[in-house]
């Protein structure tokens, strides 16, 4: 039971990308996610639905590779026009077998 | 009744007082506002029990009856986004994207201004017909799709596709419930009704208490955003006044010759002037990103709901009336 | 009133219409759900009310009424949870794990459908016995009970210690407001109650209309696990539909045996036939953890709730009001 | 009726019931609670109901009837901080921080303890003045500012600046609904009022009805802290069961003098009685840091709050009869 | 006030476990933990709750041989029959003195 | 798009410290911030307000240096009297122009 390195992605956006991200994620090769609600200020101002929604914070842990394909994917189609944040950080995960 | 008279009866009306203690609290800076649980399950009852209180008045009407006003209803639908498009686009030069936007808002229709019209038009001893409910489903959706063709068309959409984007629309909160709601109160039948209808009434008083809690953070919420007003100047102040006054008096003069009452007309009116808040923010944001949200929400929000709210029924109740010859 | 009358004055009652939009939404892929606190918050109130009505009728009810129907009432907790076990076991050859799992379910009770029977008993002029919420607080446990410990036995249960679990089964929401709404209405007395019942009345406009929302959201949910069918198979499936028929009818003939009225035994029969999908879970979860949650979930959520709420009842009636010699 | 009937009847008001059946469900390890929205929704209910009812009661008071009940109010928001100060820092011989911390809660007022005391001596037949929720809001912010100030000058405060957290105070969520619903009832006209009175109404089901789930929620908080009775020592305890007592006394004897009436001198002597357990913590514990929250919490929750809804109550209304001449 | 280095050990998991591993952190040595809520998928389809609780994300500061006895406890006790994914990772605590 | 090295600093807190800590964070040179709730047992017993706020997460992406500033800051104004704990660790982040 010696733990593997994994990535773990995070990825903060608007409430209104939660189906296009989880669905993005899936098909880039994660085999799960977990997702919570956070307020948040950044640089932009109004988010579309920021008094309906929250923005969303996604996690979702996956090989090296695949975090790559993420957030590289992540920069090609939200960044220019939505709100959003993503970061990465290596984890010992126990029962490695299911994500990678 | 003056207009000065129906002005200030509008003003006192506890839907009115209470959004304008939503402003207040905000004003002088309390952290007030409902749970955002307790403010979404309010609107959801509101709805239903729109939707169920039209669905059973709907049995009473004949089909006659509702098909000039449903042409009328849809053709309000196409007009109104066209007609804002134009004005945003051509008059105030902003970007097609930022045009088709904010004409998606105004094509489409704001649930609360409509229940704030119904209300005001039965305090004045009006009955608006029973099936307007129905209307207002009608006029939710294809203002959105037009202004949203039209973005798509003239900015060349980056966007997701409308088509997807649009089933969102379609089977959002407020179509469930409302065209839900009709479906439900019309099967269920009278007896099965008069059993929940005291709860469910508009005219009552769960309903229009649960309106004044709903209201209170309406008020909440649009004046935290009162700020974003300097960032989208003049045109768009201009703009969200003049608009609603345009799209109110075509309403109330096409509802009156599709044979509705001065209250139906007038909630017609209403309708046609105010500018959705809750279904077209999300399927603009996905459809046209490009576009900037402060600019639509603010107009939306910011100015055309609390002026129609205040100021604009008691106008459009005007209009409908002469309209209607009984000024 | 003829079968077919009753089952569809059923299915146009305000409940059951309510539950198959909630489906239907979840059905056309809306993403409309009830906030969950909202949810939660309406159980508690729907709970509470049924506790605090029988605990205000029970002081009318004498003690020698109530002990055959209470008798009766354990030996239904203790028969159906032995009898859904040896025919998942036996017939369907699934683990015994997965059987006692499934037992405990079936062996408790859905308080939702004890309310849509007494609603639908009511409906039909029946007045079923004021100490039905007291029978409904003795269904709730025993047979969770029972089936755990079956499955302890058989399976070898590596998971928690049964007395840690039933423990949140005697202390869980469900008791806690029946039991606890049972004995404030009890002490309370007539005077007080007067005051708070037409917020609280089971028969009442706010109830019903609570009851209605509730019943959104359930459809919602139920049909959110549509998918499952495809996992659970053929012989789940023929279950969740003739358990349902064989435990209602024991209920029905039981209940009418202990002298219960025909609403009463037809409310009974409802609560034998139904399997708990709130409090019977959490404690399966725990205590047999190697039981496949899809199996048991599927089957009283997805089958028999909507079996009973939808055709069932209609089915208990027929049968108490055949036992009782009133066809 | 004796005071012990008096005791029982409080005992059997369903608020008090339902208040109780919270604590046994914590007593017997239940995780029963309402959930956190829900919890916070009741209570923006019942503020926001006491504010718009007590406006609208107010448009029948004259001036001067209000003039000497409000400076009586105003006095025992600066005595009672002080003698409360007092008393916890030369008898219980507590740091300075402390002793003000524990002031500016008792100082202040709890709007719960508010409620039961009207719902208690409207059931017996009283009838309180139609501005005692004036009066409520007199009452809140004084006793905390007057604390705090001790506090801050005698602790030598290294917290947050007094002057922003009072502002806190002053928005917060209590003054805004309480001020802001008298504002909207008072300005609303007995017209719109009746509209919505069935659903505000304080002695309404609805309001009543409501109250008791509320009190449920309340009785699992109070009783989640009990275990911190054993932390806070024979001092404090024996503080929140007495200082009610003498403010209690003081506030029937204050308000009798200022002309109130027996059911609104019992008012005013329960809400002199309370201590405040929703704007006193936050405001404390920003500004007086190194005050011990397990203190004032306990004191003010877990003491006082139960003392006064189950026994407190009762004893002001026989001392308000008592001073007002009444026995 | 130079920070030193703990571990934070995350867990994601069935709500109805919430009780039982909040027990078991304490027993193994940690000294307090955090609790938020998350929805999620992953490889296994239908939780006990899932239409009644979301999955609870539990963090708690540890030391390097606490984070290890609880992943091993987490693998030995859970993994098998309940729907469960934990991780570690390395970060810089101030006030170090409280959790190890 | 080569991710850059962040700091990313999580402080969990008592809920009545929220608008202090999000305006302090800012004074500090955070450009944003993330915030949800949990819920927390630590060494210390009653928080003001937890039966009416749980405690504040809050997420801010910063340099090294601010990071720094912000742990520095945290434990001179409020470890001596407040519930709060705070911790960092490096991760990668895309879009770092936002940020820093
Ligand atoms: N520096 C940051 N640290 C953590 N979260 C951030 C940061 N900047 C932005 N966010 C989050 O990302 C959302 C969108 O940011 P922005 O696009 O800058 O408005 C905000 O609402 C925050 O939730
Ligand atoms: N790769 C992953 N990354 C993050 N969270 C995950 C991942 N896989 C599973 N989860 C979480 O763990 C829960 C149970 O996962 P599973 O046992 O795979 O169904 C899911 O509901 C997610 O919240
Ligand atoms: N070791 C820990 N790991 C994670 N969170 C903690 C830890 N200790 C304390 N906390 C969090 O910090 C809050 C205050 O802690 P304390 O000051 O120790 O009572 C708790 O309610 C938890 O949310
Ligand atoms: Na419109
Ligand atoms: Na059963
Ligand atoms: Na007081």
């Amino acid at each position: 039971m010696t733990p593997i390195r994994l990535k773990l992605v995070t990825i903060i956006a608007e409430h209104v990308l939660r189906e296009h991200l989880t669905a993005d994620l899936r098909k880039l090769g994660a085999r799960g996610y977990s997702l919570g609600e956070v307020e948040g200020e950044g640089t932009r101002g109004v988010h579309a639905q920021d008094w309906q929604g929250k923005n969303i914070r996604v996690e979702t842990l996956v090989s090296a590779e695949v975090a790559e394909r993420i957030l590289a994917h992540l920069a090609a189609s939200y960044f220019h026009d939505y709100a959003l944040v993503a970061y990465a950080h290596d984890v010992e995960v126990v029962r490695s077998g299911k994500f990678a | 009744m003056t207009t000065a008279d129906l002005l200030r009866a509008n003003l006192l009306s506890p839907i009115a007082l209470s959004f304008a203690l939503g402003m207040g609290a905000r004003a002088v800076r309390s952290e007030f506002s409902l749970p955002k649980d307790i403010y979404l399950g309010l609107s959801i009852f509101l709805l239903w029990a729109l939707g169920l209180q039209g669905g059973a008045e709907l049995r009473e009407a004949s089909l006659t009856a509702i098909a000039w006003p449903a042409l009328a209803t849809l053709g309000l639908g196409v007009a109104t986004p066209i007609s804002a498009y134009l004005v945003v686009r051509k008059v105030g030069r902003f970007s097609a994207a930022d045009a088709a936007a904010i004409a998606a808002h105004y094509g489409s229709v704001s649930a609360v201004t409509y229940i704030a019209a119904t209300t005001f038009a039965k305090s004045q001893g009006m009955e608006p017909e029973g099936f307007m409910p129905t209307l207002l489903t009608l006029l939710e959706a294809p203002g959105i799709q037009v202004a949203l063709l039209i973005g798509v068309v003239q900015a060349g959409g980056h966007g997701r596709p409308l088509r997807e984007v649009l089933h969102e629309v379609f089977t959002g909160r407020t179509m469930v419930l409302l065209v839900g709601g009709l479906l439900v109160g019309f099967i269920m039948g009278h007896e099965n009704w008069a059993v929940i209808e005291p709860f469910y009434n508009t005219k009552g008083a769960v309903f229009r208490g649960a309106l004044c809690l709903f209201m209170l953070e309406m008020g909440v919420v649009a004046a935290a955003r009162l700020g974003d007003l300097r960032k989208v100047g003049g045109f768009l102040l201009g703009f969200g006044l003049g608009m609603p006054l345009v799209h109110g008096a075509l309403g109330a003069w096409v509802g009156t010759l599709a044979g509705l009452s001065v209250g139906g007309a007038t909630v017609l009116a209403a309708m046609a002037a105010s500018a959705s808040y809750i279904a077209a923010p999300p399927a603009v944001r996905l459809t046209l990103p490009e576009a900037n949200p402060t600019f639509y929400l603010t107009s939306a929000l910011v100015i055309t709901f609390p002026f129609n709210l205040l100021v604009g029924i008691p106008i459009y109740f005007r209009l409908a009336s002469w309209f209607g010859g009984t000024p």
